[in-house]
């Protein structure tokens, strides 16, 4: 399974950055969230997968003993999951505005701020 | 043949070639409602494949999961459709 | 006295910051209270910093789990030098923010988010936990985002989003790198790493681990080829935001970079030429790019590139002299930087315009003023002995020590570049006749400003050129502290020592 | 006053369900719970009185679970056999039934069985637009409807 | 000796508070600092004279071995000498000649400044503290080109002095640094007595080019000589002082500073020789198509310069002598030269030589001061002139060296000298007195009595040399020996001998070429043509070229296109990334370690699989969301199977969310255009590809290490006993790590303001205005 | 015994879920494959978290699988609506062979206002007979 | 205007439940899948589904507050929970603090609860900011 993991991961990557490679905005944010789910799904490969065993302690023992997933991956990626959560929605209005204000999709056409002034 | 054997060898293939088939419906379309539907029912049958899977592990826990599935897939299917009735208005 | 005291500044953000998103509409209340709370933190930060100074890094384990377990905050010089430093300019900028920044921005959490940001400056300079400073960069980033975009018109959005795209791209990167070294080590104490990475075998895997962090915290410093986000998009907020962002953000990456090539990754030929070759290729990309400008805003921001060099150089060197060389300069850099940016905000409000070929007349219509600007233009440049001058001892001395003399012909050309920038920059803004402007309407001039705006906008600057010139003169001070630092750093023992043996 | 007594009692059922703690302590916790969940939300309005008439309900209940079987196997027959013979379309169902939850819960209803599906209700509410898959006739798939699935549904909200 | 170099920099700050007071009548007082300072140093004489080296030290950055340490010997006497006594006249000068002027007290500033940094830059031992005042004069200096600065080609002069004694000065930084590596200290003293250890070190080479670097530009040495005549754009006073006087010796004096330390090695004299002579000839040539008076003198200026580099390349102690007493001499009638030009100027406001004539009719003093000065400048007897000339003479027909080149160049060289200063100093002053001159009035006291003053004490010093000679020549060549120098006695005789004949040879071609060539715009045009072979013009060029370069450069990296700088930062983590695991690492998977697949992993690998390519292939950009909670979906079943159910509820809410948001903006999005072209998708496909691959190897190649999972051991053991809970996901969220989560949430915070003022807050429309480039 | 019962309520359900997979691929119109997924699947994953409950014989894992199917049978039919609706609504034609259309000319396009009686302002109406069979793509 | 009866009605059924839902599942957060953060999802997506149902002013009304004000609210419980052991016992930041007897059905309450009550509000808050704020200028 890691090897297919892996894969995945990889082809979260490249999807992403290509996606970051076009000049619509819209695709911009998709390669965002496609490469920010591959930087997940890294972290979660990286920190070994284990199968069928959550670790949570069950009813009534009090610590794990039994085999049990790494938690700390587990952790890690929620904290990143939800912090991307929060830059999506903003990059996604930040979209929405910067269209509605420069008025184009094609971000080839937002490139003023880098012109001599 | 135990029950676990029973269910991995043949309820999640069954499971799964539904999965399969319903992703080629997500893909092909043809309208964007369809692939609304099938998103819609790709997750249910996730909800499906997350219960026999806590059976073949005996872990419960793996419902809870099941149980947000159910709950918020609703919500995105809701408001796709919303989506294609506002974009329709302009 | 206790430890705890090392994340009070901490606290104190996140409290100010809160306080603040309940008074949301009133504005007066926010302006009256971020000063407040930023003088508080200044006068924290010297509290902190005296108590490292005496005692020593200091560690505080969150949750009292103990080391590597818990999210390990430590403080050691270096860290209480950036968080004063941070203090200090996000004390100068609130109150010039509170002057500059329109009331419209204000009333849409200006304040607030600016706190935020302080708040993950801190929080990344006293961390100790790979992963926590992660977290620490996205409340940077986030708060950057919604600084450089809030208000924003056309070019506003453009800037912010190239910034948000490579930013973003950044956090991936580093997320990456964190992802590989936990996968090698199982580990995230930064302390505990340094003993980890060093037992790793693979040491190509450690390589690559070692060339993401550079590259993720790369694109954060603005380093070569990685730093295009900054001149699209530095000089398009408001004043006051360029100048916390000059100041601070750029240093946050340099810091980072040190911090962990000097506890990780250390002793790896092949990284530090890597850094040797970045630094040069910055050095000389920020001085070209500077020299072609000419909003004044653009200048400084390739300069902040260029000057981003002397660190990397620093640190690429690595040795003791080299990397208190490359301290030295971040810690005048924070200052001047800052202080150039506000200073763009002044000539702004002068003359409405921040174009070089619009202006003049400045010396002569405004000669105090004028000669106030003058200190932090000419520190920037390092005219001796002012703030600038003295890191290069360090540098170019480590830099004929070493053999490294691409780096030390690199140092000269970027101070050479700088001078010739701002000589241009003074004959230009300051010397050239006053040109006639197209005056805009109700446009709000420094001279139309009641007293009390006037000083805040003018005291901020002074309060920052008065801290160049001690830099400057009491370099005797600041060398000290450098090397103090660049020894602890070097010898990293002691830092994992108190990191792994601290005791609840 | 009696339904949101009623509605309080259902949701502290759903309390203890989910908790799967069926100790008093959890009954009275959860009927605290749903007690500020309800007053949070009716607020100020006072919702349409319907009563539950327990058995009818039962009795709806195990109609629908019948029909739903029976359909599903219905649906699975056309699906797996080769050939489709179905003849679909949308037809108009009046309504009897005017109240919110009423035309809801029918609407819901039908739509769950196989076969048939609402696609929406008039905004007089005087129609229900369903699709089915098997029209044979008219006034014999209204009645169908009006006899099964709405008389009982009237009975419960009347 | 502190109090006397900071003096000025105090005074200075004084007169940013007080400057009114000292802009009227009472300008002339600020004359009595460098009067103070020069009966100060003048008081050391005696004790010099008699071999005392007078030392200070004061502690300023010990961490860096940088302390202000004073050295008063013969050499640093001199300049001290003349840095306040000419200091003294042109501040007084300066009262009347700029009298009524609104930036007066400026201008004081400025002088002030330059000369307590030169008197700290020629007291110095320490060569950081060198640099520190090397550094200041400069920099004065550039304020004071710049004095005129509503005058575009006055600011530009400034720029180009700054820029080329800028990167002089930075090289003597980097020389001070080099230094110290070879000899481990900054102190001059120690160096001269590490002197042999110095030459001999691999760095020898590198360091004699570095200080040549700061000395050439900061002397005005051909080919960096053209900021001199270029700084003549300064008021007359600043060019009387700086750039006759004083700051150009600046190089003249490191190079003696550095004689005795570095000297006697062919790279050192040769080196100073040629380019020296060069310099010397090469600009006295020039002053022949000059008519601006000033442009006269600057090149005459860049000539002596050139014989003072020429005679410490020499090397002898004749030369040195030699060298020591021409400092002198020309300062002397230099400064008087440029004071008379100034007068000139003020009264006539030209400074043309084809025009003035005649004019002793109306400003005799001044005349005589102009003809005393040209006589010590062409060394005619009794002019201290002379003796400097005869000196020179001397020390090259003795030299070692390829004499009869070198006699050549130097007579030739006085032979032009002896022109220029005819022009300057008797031209204006004799023939007919044109029309329009007539009504010009005698010039004030104050203005004229300096560069009398001055002319006069070149003649006295000419007849009674025994004034200079044992107490201040003879310690100046013993600090260029670095040891005791013999006795010197100067006398005008020195009977007629080679020396004389070709004094004789100068005074009379060059007084023939004075009859012959006078100074016309037609030599001034042939010059013209050949400035496209000048330093000026081809550094102009190289100037031109280089921000070409810049401005490419620049807009090659910072291009404006998104895409490329992600493309730029996505190759440089390729190529590094890709440079090491080709480079160093073996690239294995331990197959037996990993786990088994299952026929539904399969199916959700492919399904997640299907669902990127077709977001990204898709031209439909809802069909895009769709595929994308397809992804995500996808994604939440892995973290199923693989024992994650907390990660998978957040994973799956955060899409929908996600799908929601999106849904929400996209129909206010234009629909997806086909922007790029097939050659640039397919590069960017193989780019992203091969990134891609890079991170799955790496990953894979992560794998095949053991796991450490001592963390969350930890955690599992202790999750319920001490934290009170059994999710130890959870427990790790909201204790153990709480931190992370503190900080988390903040983020999500900020982004919910971000959104709110980004969607809301519209700026008003006359704000906008206000603000546009905000 | 138990091992029985969820054998044969999981399987069922699989089937079910099955069915309204094919289903889904087979059905010739948008709103028949509504239609059939709805309800298939409903049940078919009722069985199977029914299976679940009977496995695992536990009253939190009992509540929590009934607790699913509620919200499964409380959701399904309104998405299913709102999809028919916009469906509907966005001008998806209906397969061929479909013998009426009784919302045809009822549904009024800007004030998504659904009449019971066929509209006299016939511009504003949807009236699929009128809209050219061509797929709106976005 | 464009709701159908239907998405109403069952939203204010589902309302209620979904509340109650959430706040079962930041309950057991910490000894079963689920927290805070999920928690407030759910609540949000509740209140969300509410709007899409009745339109964004009705699901003011119903929160009373604007949404920016939980946020505050939000980060001051979590933030306080953490700080209060520096503040009582000079513990450091985001120590536990426990009761010491178990209450029935939460366990042991400590200060981790109450900061996950924080992330709840915080997240609530965030989530509808955004969807509202976005809502508004669609
Ligand atoms: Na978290
Ligand atoms: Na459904």
């Amino acid at each position: 399974m890691e090897v297919l993991l892996a894969l995945m991961v990889g082809i979260l990557y490249a999807a992403g950055i290509y996606m970051m490679l076009r000049r619509s905005l819209v695709k911009l944010i998709i390669g965002i969230i496609l490469i920010g789910n591959g930087a997940n799904l890294l972290i979660f490969l990286l920190g070994r997968i284990t199968k069928g065993s959550p670790p949570i302690i069950p009813e009534n023992a009090k610590v794990l003993t039994e085999a049990f997933a790494d938690p700390v991956p587990q952790a890690l990626i929620l904290t990143a999951i939800v912090i991307s959560f929060g830059l999506q929605s903003f990059a996604i209005v930040l979209v929405k505005r910067a269209h509605t204000v420069v008025r184009t999709d094609d971000l080839d056409e937002m490139n003023a701020t880098d012109e001599d002034s | 043949m135990t029950l676990v054997d029973y269910l991995y060898y043949v309820i999640m293939p069954i499971l799964v070639i539904s999965a399969i088939l319903i992703f080629w419906r997500v893909l092909k379309g043809p309208s964007i409602a369809d692939k609304v539907i099938a998103l819609d029912l790709l997750i249910t049958t996730g909800i499906g494949t997350i219960g026999v899977y806590s059976m073949i592990y005996r872990h419960s826990t793996l419902l809870d999961t099941a149980l947000i599935l159910a709950l918020i897939a609703f919500l995105s299917t809701v408001a796709l459709s919303y989506y294609l009735e506002k974009r329709k208005r302009k | 006295m206790t430890q705890q005291i090392i994340i009070y500044p901490l606290f104190l953000q996140i409290a100010i910051s809160i306080i603040l998103m309940f008074s949301w509409n009133n504005v007066r209340f926010q302006k009256i209270f971020s000063v407040i709370g930023s003088f508080l933190a200044l006068i924290l930060s010297f509290v902190v910093f005296y108590f490292i100074w005496t005692q020593g890094t200091q560690t505080v384990q969150a949750g009292t789990w103990p080391a590597p377990f818990g999210i390990t905050f430590v403080a050691d010089t270096f860290s209480a030098t950036l968080v004063v430093l941070t203090a200090l300019s996000g004390f100068a900028v609130s109150i010039y923010s509170a002057a500059s920044v329109l009331n419209d921005r204000l009333k849409f959490g200006y304040f607030p988010i600016y706190h935020f940001l302080l708040l993950g400056l801190n929080g990344a300079f006293l961390t100790g936990d790979i992963f926590n400073l992660y977290v620490w960069f996205e409340i940077i980033i986030i708060s950057s985002f919604v600084l450089i975009t809030i208000g924003g018109e056309k070019a506003q959005l453009e800037g912010a989003v190239k910034y948000f795209t490579l930013n973003i791209l950044a956090s991936v990167i580093f997320l990456t790198a964190i992802a590989v070294l936990y996968g090698i080590t199982g580990s995230l104490n930064m302390a505990d790493l340094a003993g980890k990475v060093a037992a790793v075998e693979n040491r190509g895997l450690v390589q690559i681990t070692a060339i993401l962090f550079m590259i993720g915290f790369g694109i954060k410093a603005g380093v070569f080829p990685l730093y295009f986000w900054l001149p699209a998009s530095y000089h398009t907020p408001p004043f006051a935001v360029s100048a916390i962002f000059g100041g601070l953000l750029t240093k946050v990456g340099v810091y980072a970079l040190i911090r962990v090539f000097t506890l990780i990754f250390t002793g790896d030929e092949f990284l530090n030429e890597l850094l040797i070759i970045i630094a040069i290729l910055t050095l000389v990309s920020g001085g070209v790019g500077a020299l072609v400008q000419n909003n004044m805003r653009k200048v400084f921001s390739y300069l902040i590139i260029c000057h981003i060099g002397y660190m990397i150089a620093g640190l690429g060197m690595f040795t003791q002299i080299a990397i208190a060389g490359a301290i030295f300069y971040l810690i005048h850099d924070i200052v001047v930087k800052t202080n150039l940016f506000m200073l763009s905000g002044l000539v702004y409000r002068l003359k409405g315009t921040n174009s070089m070929r619009a202006l003049g007349g400045l010396y002569a219509q405004w000669p105090k003023i004028s000669l106030l600007l003058f200190i932090p233009l000419f520190s920037l440049v390092g005219i001796p002995p002012l703030s600038g001058f003295w890191p290069k001892i360090n540098l170019i001395k480590q830099g004929f020590g070493g053999d490294y003399y691409i780096t030390v012909a690199a140092i000269i050309f970027a101070s050479f570049v700088t001078l010739v920038i701002i000589a241009k920059l003074w004959a230009e803004v300051f010397w050239k006749d006053s040109q006639p402007l197209k005056l805009k309407e109700n446009f709000g001039f420094f001279s139309k400003m009641t007293t009390l705006k006037k000083f805040q906008f003018v005291f901020p600057i002074a309060l920052l050129s008065l801290v160049s010139l001690y830099i400057g003169f009491g370099a005797e001070h600041i060398q000290e502290l450098s090397a103090r630092i660049a020894d602890e750093l070097v010898n990293h023992q002691g830092y994992i020592d108190t990191v792994l043996h601290a005791t609840k | 006053m009696k339904n949101k007594f009623l509605s309080n009692i259902f949701l502290t059922f759903v309390w203890v369900a989910l908790t799967g703690d069926f100790s008093f302590e959890n009954y009275v916790f959860g009927f605290f719970l749903s007690f500020h969940i309800l007053w949070l939300i009716t607020m100020g309005r006072n919702r349409s009185k319907y009563f539950i008439i327990v058995p009818k309900l039962i009795l709806l209940l195990v109609f629908f679970l019948y029909e739903l079987v029976k359909a599903n196997l219905e649906v699975a027959y056309e699906v797996i056999t080769p050939k489709l013979n179905m003849t679909p379309g949308i037809i108009m169902v009046p309504l009897d039934v005017q109240s919110n939850m009423g035309i809801t819960l029918l609407a819901n209803m039908i739509s769950l069985t196989p076969g048939t599906l609402s696609i929406d209700v008039s905004n007089d509410r005087k129609v229900l637009f369903v699709h089915a898959m098997y029209i044979k006739d008219r006034d014999q798939f209204i009645y169908s409807i009006k006899n099964g699935f709405e008389r009982r549904i009237l009975e419960i909200t009347k | 000796m502190l109090t006397a170099i900071l003096t000025g920099f105090i005074f200075a700050i004084f007169l940013v508070f007080t400057g009114k007071i000292f802009k009227g009548k009472l300008s002339i007082l600020t004359s009595l600092i460098p009067l103070g300072l020069f009966i100060y140093f003048a008081g050391f004489i005696s004790r010099i004279s008699e071999g005392e080296v007078i030392t200070r030290s004061y502690q300023w950055i010990p961490s860096f071995n940088v302390n202000l340490d004073f050295k008063l010997d013969g050499l640093s006497l001199l300049f001290t000498l003349m840095i306040t006594g000419i200091g003294f006249l042109v501040f007084a000068y300066t009262s009347n000649y700029l009298k009524g002027h609104k930036y007066l007290d400026r201008f004081y500033g400025y002088l002030s400044v330059f000369m307590a940094a030169m008197l700290g830059l020629v007291l110095s031992d320490n060569m950081i503290s060198l640099f520190v005042f090397w550094e200041l004069t400069s920099i004065s200096s550039f304020f004071l080109i710049g004095f005129n600065n509503d005058s575009e080609p006055s600011r530009k002069s400034a720029m180009t002095a700054l820029g080329i004694t800028g990167i002089g000065g930075l090289l003597l930084l980097a020389a001070a640094l080099l230094f110290d590596n070879m000899a481990g200290t900054y102190s001059i003293s120690e160096m001269v007595s590490m002197g042999e250890a110095i030459r001999g070190n691999e760095y020898y080479v590198l360091g004699v080019l570095l200080i040549f670097g700061a000395a050439f530009t900061k002397s005005a040495q051909f080919p960096f000589h053209f900021w001199l005549p270029g700084a003549m754009k300064a008021p007359t006073p600043v060019s009387t002082y700086l750039h006759s006087a004083t700051m150009v010796k600046a190089g003249i004096y490191l190079l003696m500073r550095f004689t005795p330390i570095l000297g006697g090695e062919n790279v050192w004299n040769t080196t100073l020789i040629v380019v020296g002579g060069i310099t010397m000839l090469y600009s006295a040539v020039h002053t022949i198509f000059r008519k601006d008076l000033k442009g006269i003198l600057a090149y005459s200026t860049i000539s002596a310069l050139g014989i003072l580099v020429f005679l410490t390349g020499l090397g002898t102690e004749d030369a040195f002598i030699a060298a020591a007493v021409f400092i002198i001499v020309h300062a002397l009638y230099k400064a008087t030269l440029f004071l008379v030009t100034g007068i000139i100027d003020h009264q006539t406001h030209t400074r043309d030589a084809t025009k003035l004539n005649g004019l002793n009719k109306v400003m005799w003093p001044v005349g005589i001061a102009g003809i005393l000065g040209a006589i010590s400048s062409a060394g005619i007897p009794p002019s201290i002139g002379f003796l400097g000339k005869e000196l020179i003479y001397d020390a090259t027909t003795r030299s070692e060296f390829i004499v009869i080149i070198l006699i050549i160049a130097i007579v030739l060289t006085k032979i032009f000298l002896l022109h220029a200063g005819f022009v300057a100093g008797i031209k204006p002053f004799t023939g007919k007195l044109p029309e329009e001159f007539s009504k010009v009035k005698m010039p004030p006291l104050i203005l004229w009595v300096p560069p009398v003053f001055l002319a006069v004490l070149g003649m006295v010093f000419g007849l009674a040399p025994f004034l200079i000679d044992a107490p201040i020549i003879r310690p100046v060549v013993s600090s260029l020996l670095g040891g005791e120098a013999g006795e010197v006695h100067l006398g005008l005789w020195h009977g007629f001998n080679m020396v004389f004949i070709l004094s004789l040879i100068t005074i009379g071609v060059g007084t023939l070429l004075y009859i012959l060539v006078k100074p016309s715009v037609k030599l001034v045009n042939a010059a013209a043509k050949f400035d496209k072979l000048a330093p000026e013009y081809l550094l102009n060029k190289f100037n031109q070229g280089f921000l070409w370069v810049s401005s490419y450069w620049t807009r090659f990296f910072q291009n404006g296109y998104l895409r490329n700088y992600v493309s730029m930062i996505t190759l440089f983590v390729v190529l590094l990334v890709g440079y090491v695991i080709l480079g160093s690492t073996h690239f294995k998977i331990d197959y037996t370690a990993l786990t088994k697949v299952t026929i539904s992993e399969i199916i959700v690998t492919l399904v997640l699989i299907a669902g990127v390519f077709y977001t990204v292939f898709t031209r439909s950009r809802l069909a895009a969301v769709v595929a994308m909670g397809v992804i995500g979906w996808s994604i939440c079943l892995i973290f199923v199977f693989y024992s994650a159910p907390d990660l998978a509820m957040t994973q799956f809410s955060i899409d929908t969310l996600t799908v929601i948001l999106f849904v929400l903006v996209l129909y206010k999005l234009p629909r997806y255009l086909k922007l790029s072209d097939y050659k640039t998708r397919i590069r960017d496909g193989i780019l992203s590809s091969i990134f891609g691959v890079l991170i799955a190897m790496v990953a894979l190649e992560v794998l095949s290490y053991p796991a450490n999972n001592e963390i969350g051991d930890f955690y599992a053991q202790n999750a319920y006993l001490q934290a009170h809970g059994k999710n130890v996901v959870n427990v790790i969220l909201v204790d153990f790590r709480g931190a992370d989560t503190m900080i988390e949430i903040s983020v999500l915070s900020i982004a919910a303001i971000g959104v709110f003022g980004l969607m809301k807050l519209r700026l008003k429309m006359s704000d906008r205005k206000r603000y546009q480039d905000k | 015994m138990i091992s029985v019962i969820v054998a044969i309520l999981v399987t069922f359900g699989a089937l079910f879920v099955l069915f309204a997979a094919i289903g889904l691929v087979r059905m010739p119109d948008t709103y028949l494959r509504i239609s059939v997924t709805t309800k298939a699947a409903t049940l078919g994953v009722g069985l199977v978290l029914m299976s679940a409950a009977v496995f695992f014989q536990d009253s939190d894992v009992t509540s929590q699988s009934f607790v699913i199917i509620l919200f499964i049978f409380l959701t399904a039919p309104v998405s299913a609506h709102l999809i028919g609706r916009a469906s509907y609504f966005i001008g998806i034609k209906m397969w061929d062979k479909s013998v009426m259309d009784d919302l045809r000319g009822k549904y009024q396009k800007n004030s998504h206002i659904l009449k019971s009686e066929v509209d006299d302002t016939p511009e504003d109406n949807i009236d699929h007979t009128k809209i050219k069979n061509r797929e709106k793509r976005d | 205007m464009r709701t159908t009866i239907i998405l109403k009605t069952a939203s204010n059924y589902l309302l209620p439940v979904l509340l109650i839902f959430s706040i079962f599942i930041l309950l057991r957060g910490h000894y079963l899948p689920g927290g805070g953060f999920v928690g407030g999802l759910i609540a949000s997506i509740a209140f969300i589904l509410h709007s899409f149902a009745n339109g964004l002013e009705k699901t003011r009304e119903l929160i009373g507050i604007h949404p920016g004000y939980i946020i505050p609210m939000g980060l001051a419980v979590s933030f306080l929970s953490g700080f209060m052991p520096v503040l009582l016992y000079d513990l450091p930041f985001m120590t536990g603090l426990w009761s010491h007897d178990a209450v029935p059905i939460l366990g042991h309450i400590g200060s981790a609860l109450f900061f996950d009550i924080g992330v709840y509000l915080v997240v609530n808050g965030v989530t509808l900011t955004i969807i509202f704020t976005i809502s508004e200028s669609a």
